[in-house]
């Protein structure tokens, strides 16, 4: 099982980031859980979502504290160093950020990625929301799962231009990354 | 022919009485039979009989004559959503029930929402049968009030009735938002260091109005011409409405039972409860008052006020001017001091009756 | 058909399955992308049913009491302060013997404001006369809301469906979903005699004297004991239609013959499952007994599940200050009849969302080991945060 | 033991099974017919009350019927009656009475013109005869009443023509001739009744020969002697007896000379004879009365006894009257009379019923005068009489006019305590019932006595203000000796006038205690009035409120202790 914590700040897409990572999970064939942080946190405030994948089905309900992965939505989130707090031990982090991964993996002690996944949304999508770009992105890294999992995840969820456009920003981000740079032997 | 042998017959022809429940029925009439005999019995009534005989409202109850007067005006399609208080409990008490129509009881503050819930079911099965949900002034003014503005706002097609006697009867006469200032109830006595209740009666009618329904009246047992025209308009209309009926409670008021239409009356005659109707808000009709009376005619009348006739007690005469300058207000906020046309569509100002009948509605 | 989908968004698309006349609902965490989704639904015209946005969940409860009066299948949803603001009206409609189906998104109740999932609501309402089931997870609450309205219908009883607030409401998980047909061809159209209605007008809601108030509440309780069956019924016919069986009452899992044996209701039950699988042996095997119905209580069931056992753990996520876990006491009530009955171990767990870990089912098998722990005990509960005085 | 419905509903209407009669702790409400003010007034028993409504039902015919079941002559009694139903009208306090004599008079009228027939069956030609002795108001009436109780009736009239003091006594402007003919002659048209004119009692019939003769006698000869007049013993040689003057008026259409003219009296004679000596060209004619005029403070003993239209009327002619007064004293120059000398006095009322007349010393004055005409009153002329006449007068034993030989009866001004043609008919009515009840041998008929209902049981704000109709009255310089005064009411007015009726202690059908009982208790009755309500009580479930009592418009419903 693989379990995931996202990070952003209110009104960010974290949770439908969690969704639609669990979604595509689900068309690539594994079970999935998504959940927000349970709380009542307002618009700007850090939060967090979080997703299970898994082969069998899930039954723990219990909230995730050693994710293998984190996906952070807004690098200014990284002044806090607690956020990766729990990640496992050889886990990673995939941070939407113009900075080199190398300096941010350098100072949390992971291995951490980033992508500009604000920049390449505004001119792919034209909107600043980077959610799909990171999730493509992860993908891309982790080849957990194939790329058109997420575009179905995406299919079920938007329609037309947007889908359009989203299909191809997920498309240019999964490419701009290194391909199975976080894949694990053990999951091949 | 005697008296009773005239009563069975009418019984016979009107359909009463019926076997009681627990009695085993000589011949079991089938749905349609008796739907059929009903309905043969209802075109022979001259009037619909919504709310009949054998209820236990005391002698010469305000509030039961209002909702009879009501369901005549009203039936027989509607349904009725009941506030708990006096005018429940003394039409069901089980397995006994007065009513004639489809009934429903569930709570002090809620009838108005279960109105609601009524009528979107009418609604959802596409049917139009008329929704009234009754309350007295406690469970319109006070405790299910929100439920009420709920109701307004969501702009259900109901007729929402409140029978105002001015307190909590039916748990022994405690004081409401609707009793007038100075009035005696068991939690608002006089003595010592109080003549009555502290505070003024709300302007319900205001607020109710306020919503910008399409029609709120308020209305009065002494005049039924006026109350049924009312209820009669307020019923061909889509959308909620809201009509309030002063109903004089002699137990509450201390006034004996045979005077509860001409207390009723005075209340108007005197302007402390003008009749008036208002329309999307505004001010559309009143029943003007011919001759003006003073309020101490109608208090006078009752022994919750009993307190302002002390001749050895200065507070008292203060107390009166405060009510009939509350009474001058309303005549002048409403223009109430006149004489009434005659037009005899037009209930403003009569319970005038001829031979035969009211003069008021002969067209 | 297997989807990917909010718990949320499934109970409202299993609602508008099952073609209620009137919905009313207030909005309350974490009940709200329930009645958001379906007045989307109803927006979208997904849904043909009159959706009645109240001013509270005091008028919600009696919005729908009246229309279910009418006739009308009806529905509403809350949790937390609105099943307590609904609880005057939850006894009407129960004594009232109005069918009608609800579900309760269990949260803690204030004070202190907690949002978060316990059944504090819900157990302060066990009385109320409704008909509690509670799910384990977003496909049993799918698949109870549609045996809800058929029990309900049956029983004349009105059905309060359980879940755990976040921990399902808002949990994207995979959810088979039947189809609209499925359902059609399996909950029967909305009926009810005792109506409202024009052409045989009744009165409901009538005031009862001492003389016929206790039989009157004998029947209520002699209707619940009726609905334990019905309950069973529905799934049974349900799993016949779709293949999978919610667990009616009570269901049995585990090892079923290990002395240990676990009640729970509601999500915990996953997380004990979870626990179970991932201790491996080595705290040992038990039942495990996931708790369906909590009204009626399922005594018998309860009872025939329980042979064998030596040491029972019984979960609450309440709390009855002065007493301990409502779930324990009355588990123990049904027990007490019982030869060679269990050892009782009653835990509260997880109040006002404290996060139940998998590591919990070693935790509570471990705890039994120690002879002198309390009957009763807030087993997550770290007083080191409570003032000495307050301990 | 009754079976619990689920969630305990109850079925429609079943409260009916709890009867609430039995919270009645004292009173219960009743229909009380108590007689209108009008009715108990009214000396002829007319019940205006009933014949209004009928007329409010737009019925003129019923109501002409209702009312000759009293009195056959409205169209003559609507302009000759003082009404003293109007005084006692209960909407008097209101907006003013009811114009109930114009409405009388109208429908008197219309029964003439239209041809309306008198509600009575011809009586068998074997039926009994009754002799009447006088063609006046009272024989007519007795008369009529004889039909009605199925008597044959025979009347003698010592004059050519029938009609009495209506045709002798009451000038044309206030009964006009044809009117009285038109009237007299559909009631004696009637079969059964047999007109003797000039058949004079004492010359061509005696008292023994009828009484042989008739299963009973009526004696109504009116009275056609004046009074001895006198002051102090003066009488002046040139006197004119009141009545006696206005006969000769009436047959040559002239009075005897003079200026100054004092008429002393308080009836109507006096009062016709003051305005039509006015007319005839008198420059001051003054009434000198000892009673009071109307007023609020007046009380009806004392309140001068004469038509209060005509009472106006005389005053806008210029008539001068003096109330409580007398003539102390008269001025004598010769045998002529030059003048009178007035003192003021007051009636008072003994301990023991009998009034008492007290002059007061010190207001004394004198008024000149050319002529004193004394108008205080007439005696039965004995000629025929003897044996049954006592003190000038006809004196009964009873109000149903019984005299002390067997089957012979008085009535009218003969009686001597009559006074008005309405008296008259009352009379005729009454002993025409007695008469029929003795030759039946049933006794004395029964007292229908009913209480009468004041004002004060009404309950008048359900009346909607209505004032009287005025009907047109010939002005002052028109008024002569033959022309109507006062005009026809019409038939709009006359039922204009009739929805003014409060229906005083009757039903007036107006649903108030059917729309106001809260207990449904009053239940409405289309086809079945039994006591002429529309509305039965079901004292099955009535609590006794009285609230039905209190709204009544009209009085009829009240509240009576309890039966058990």
């Amino acid at each position: 099982m693989k379990e995931f914590r996202i990070h952003g700040r209110g009104g960010q897409g974290s949770v439908a980031a969690a969704y639609l990572l669990a979604a595509a999970a689900f068309e690539a064939g594994f079970t999935c859980q998504a959940f927000p942080s349970f709380g009542a946190e307002r618009r700007g405030a850090p939060v967090t979502a979080f997703v299970r994948i898994d082969s069998a089905p899930i039954h723990l309900r219990a909230q995730i504290q050693t994710p293998d992965f984190l996906i952070v939505q807004d690098d200014t989130l990284l002044l806090d160093h607690a956020i990766t707090a729990g990640l496992k031990p050889g886990g990673a982090m995939l941070v939407n950020s113009e900075r080199p991964g190398e300096a941010i993996a350098a100072d949390f002690g992971c291995r951490a990625f980033c992508v500009p996944a604000t920049a390449l949304a505004v001119e792919t999508i034209g909107k600043p929301i980077p959610n799909t770009a990171l999730l493509a992105a992860f993908l891309g890294l982790s080849g957990l799962m194939p790329l058109e999992a997420l575009a179905s995840a995406l299919k079920g969820r938007f329609k037309g231009d947007t889908l359009a456009r989203n299909l191809a920003l997920i498309d240019r981000t999964a490419a701009s990354v290194p391909q199975g740079l976080w894949k694990e032997p053990a999951d091949a | 022919m005697t008296d009773d042998t005239r009563l069975s017959a009418l019984r016979q022809k009107f359909g009463r009485p019926p076997a009681a429940p627990d009695e085993p029925a000589t011949k079991a009439a089938t749905a349609t039979e008796a739907a059929t005999e009903a309905a043969t019995a209802r075109t022979r009534q001259p009037r619909f009989e919504g709310l009949v005989s054998g209820h236990r409202a005391c002698q010469g109850c305000g509030e039961a004559l209002a909702a009879r007067l009501v369901m005549e005006a009203s039936g027989p399609d509607v349904m009725v959503a009941n506030a708990t208080g006096c005018l429940e409990v003394f039409t069901t008490p089980w397995p006994q029930s007065a009513w004639r129509v489809p009934w429903i009881h569930s709570l002090f503050e809620n009838a108005p929402a279960v109105a609601s819930g009524m009528e979107a079911a009418m609604k959802a099965k596409g049917r139009n049968t008329k929704v009234l949900a009754f309350g007295g002034d406690g469970g319109t003014y006070d405790i299910g009030f929100q439920a009420l503005s709920g109701m307004l706002e969501r702009y259900h097609n109901i007729l929402y009735i409140c029978y105002d006697n001015e307190a909590y009867m039916n748990t022994g006469v405690q004081r409401s938002s609707s009793t007038p200032h100075a009035a005696a109830t068991t939690t608002s006595p006089a003595g010592k260091d109080r003549m009555g209740k502290r505070h003024l009666k709300k302007d319900l009618l205001s607020i109710i109005a306020a919503h910008h329904i399409p029609y709120a009246a308020s209305a009065s047992v002494a005049f039924p011409q006026d109350l049924q025209r009312k209820v009669r308009y307020a019923m061909g209309i889509e959308g909620p409405t809201f009509i309030v009926v002063h109903s004089p409670c002699p137990l509450g008021w201390k006034h004996a039972s045979a005077l509860t239409i001409e207390v009723a009356r005075r209340a108007v005659e005197c302007g402390l409860f003008p009749l008036v109707e208002l329309e999307r808000g505004s001010l559309s009709n009143i029943m003007p008052i011919r001759h003006l009376r003073p309020v101490t005619d109608y208090l006078q009348l009752q022994g919750r006020f009993s307190h302002l006739f002390d001749k050895d007690d200065p507070r008292a005469e203060r107390e009166r001017d405060h009510l009939q300058a509350l009474a001058d207000y309303n005549i002048a906020a409403f223009g109430l001091a006149g004489e009434g046309g005659d037009d005899a569509a037009d209930t403003g100002g009569h319970a005038a009756v001829g031979r035969g009948g009211p003069i008021a509605g002969r067209v | 058909m297997r989807e990917a989908i909010e718990g949320s968004l499934a109970i409202a698309r299993a609602v508008a399955m099952c073609r209620p006349d009137v919905v009313a609902a207030y909005p309350i965490t974490p009940q709200t992308h329930i009645v958001e989704n379906l007045s989307r639904l109803v927006a979208e015209g997904q849904m043909h049913t009159e959706f009645v946005s109240v001013e509270s969940e005091f008028s919600a409860a009696s919005v729908v009491l009246g229309a279910a009066a009418t006739g009308a299948r009806a529905y509403t949803a809350t949790a937390s302060q609105g099943v307590l603001l609904m609880a005057e009206v939850l006894f009407n409609i129960a004594g009232l013997r109005i069918p009608l189906v609800m579900t309760v998104a269990n949260r803690a109740v204030s004070a202190p404001l907690s949002i978060w999932n316990d059944h504090g609501d819900s157990m302060a309402v066990r009385d109320s006369g409704w008909i509690q089931i509670h799910c384990a997870d977003n496909q049993e609450a799918v698949d109870t809301t549609i045996q809800a309205f058929r029990i309900a219908q049956e029983t004349e009883l009105p059905v309060m469906v359980c879940m755990d607030g976040f921990v399902l409401t808002h949990t994207m998980e995979i959810i088979d979903m039947p189809s609209q047909a499925d359902v059609d061809g399996w909950l029967p159209p909305f009926e009810f005699d005792r109506r409202l209605d024009p052409a045989n007008p009744k009165s409901f809601g009538m005031l009862v004297t001492p003389e016929y108030f206790a039989e009157i509440r004998h029947a209520h309780h002699a209707a619940m004991a009726r609905a334990l069956p019905v309950i069973e019924a529905a799934d049974r016919d349900w799993a016949a239609l779709t293949g999978r069986a919610t667990g009616g009452l009570l269901a049995v899992e585990g090892d079923p013959e290990a002395d240990v044996a676990i009640i729970a209701m509601g999500s915990t039950v996953g997380t004990l499952r979870a626990g179970m699988a991932a201790d491996a042996g080595r705290a040992g095997p038990a039942r495990l007994l996931n708790l369906r119905a909590f009204r009626p209580f399922p005594a018998e069931a309860l009872r025939a599940a329980l042979a064998g056992v030596k040491h029972l753990i019984v979960i609450d996520r309440a709390i009855s200050p002065g007493l301990g876990g409502i779930v324990g006491a009355e588990v123990a009530a049904a027990l007490y009849d019982m030869p060679d009955r269990p050892r009782l171990h009653n835990h509260a767990l997880g109040l006002g969302g404290r996060d139940i870990p998998e590591t919990i089912y070693a935790d509570l098998l471990a705890a039994i080991k120690d002879l002198d722990a309390p009957g009763f005990s807030v087993f997550d509960a770290d007083l080191a945060k409570l003032a000495p005085e307050d301990r | 033991m009754a079976v619990l419905t689920r969630g305990a509903y109850a079925d429609a209407g079943t409260s009916l099974d709890f009867k609430t009669g039995n919270w009645r702790s004292t009173d219960m409400p009743a229909h009380v017919h108590a007689a209108a003010p009008c009715h108990a007034a009214c000396p002829a028993g007319e019940d205006q009350q009933a014949w209004f409504a009928l007329l409010q039902q737009h019925d003129p015919k019923g109501a002409w019927c209702e009312l000759v079941s009293a009195n056959p002559l409205p169209a003559i009694t609507g302009r000759v009656c003082p009404h003293p139903c109007e005084t006692a009208c209960n909407r008097a306090a209101l907006e003013g009475a009811l114009a109930i004599h114009n409405v009388e008079r109208w429908l008197g009228d219309q029964a003439v013109a239209q041809g309306w027939a008198y509600p009575v069956a011809p009586p068998a030609v074997d039926a009994p005869v009754v002799a009447i002795v006088g063609a006046g108001p009272a024989g007519l009436s007795a008369a009529y009443h004889c039909l009605r109780q199925g008597l044959r009736a025979e009347i003698f009239e010592a004059l050519p023509e029938a009609g009495g003091l209506l045709r002798s006594g009451i000038p044309a402007t206030r009964l006009p001739r044809d009117v009285l003919d038109a009237e007299l002659a559909r009631l004696l048209a009637l079969p059964g009744i047999t007109l003797n004119l000039r058949a004079r009692l004492g010359r061509d019939v005696t008292l023994e020969g009828l009484r042989a003769s008739h299963a009973a006698v009526l004696l109504g000869p009116g009275c056609q002697e004046g009074k001895e007049w006198s002051v102090r013993g003066a009488v002046p040689t040139d006197l004119h007896e009141g009545l006696a003057l206005l006969r000769k008026f009436m047959d040559v259409g002239a009075f005897p000379p003079g200026d100054r003219v004092v008429v002393h009296g308080g009836g109507n004679t006096a009062m016709d004879l003051c305005r039509l000596m006015k007319r005839a060209g008198a420059a001051q004619v003054t009434l000198v009365t000892a009673s009071g005029l109307p007023g609020p403070d007046t009380d009806p003993s004392d309140r001068i006894n004469v038509v209060p239209r005509e009472l106006e009327e005389a005053l806008e002619e210029g008539i001068e009257i003096i109330p409580h007064a007398s003539i102390n004293r008269l001025i004598m120059k010769g045998s002529k009379v030059t003048g009178v000398e007035i003192v003021s006095l007051r009636k008072f009322t003994g301990k023991d019923g009998h009034s008492e007349r007290v002059s007061f010393g010190g207001t004394e004055r004198v008024l000149p005068v050319d002529l004193v005409i004394p108008c205080v009153g007439e005696r039965v002329s004995p000629e025929g009489l003897e044996a049954v006449i006592q003190g000038g007068y006809l004196a009964p034993e009873d109000i149903w006019g019984r005299l002390p030989q067997d089957g012979v009866f008085a009535v009218g001004d003969a009686r001597g305590d009559r006074g008005t043609v309405a008296q008259a008919i009352g009379d005729g009515r009454r002993a025409a019932m007695a008469a029929a009840a003795m030759i039946a041998g049933t006794g004395a008929p029964p007292l229908a006595e009913r209480p009468t209902i004041p004002a004060s049981a009404l309950n008048p704000v359900y009346y909607p203000p209505s004032r009287r109709t005025l009907v047109p009255v010939l002005p002052v310089a028109e008024r002569g000796f033959e022309t109507e005064i006062e005009g026809d009411i019409g038939t709009a007015a006359a039922m204009a006038e009739a929805a003014r009726c409060l229906s005083c202690g009757n039903c007036l059908a107006c649903d108030n205690c059917w729309t106001f009982c809260p207990d449904n208790a009053v239940i409405k009755t289309a086809e079945l009035a039994r006591d002429g309500s529309h509305y039965v009580f079901d004292l099955d479930y009535c609590k006794g409120c009285g609230l039905c009592a209190q709204e009544c418009p009209t009085g009829y419903i009240q509240m009576l202790p309890e039966t058990l």
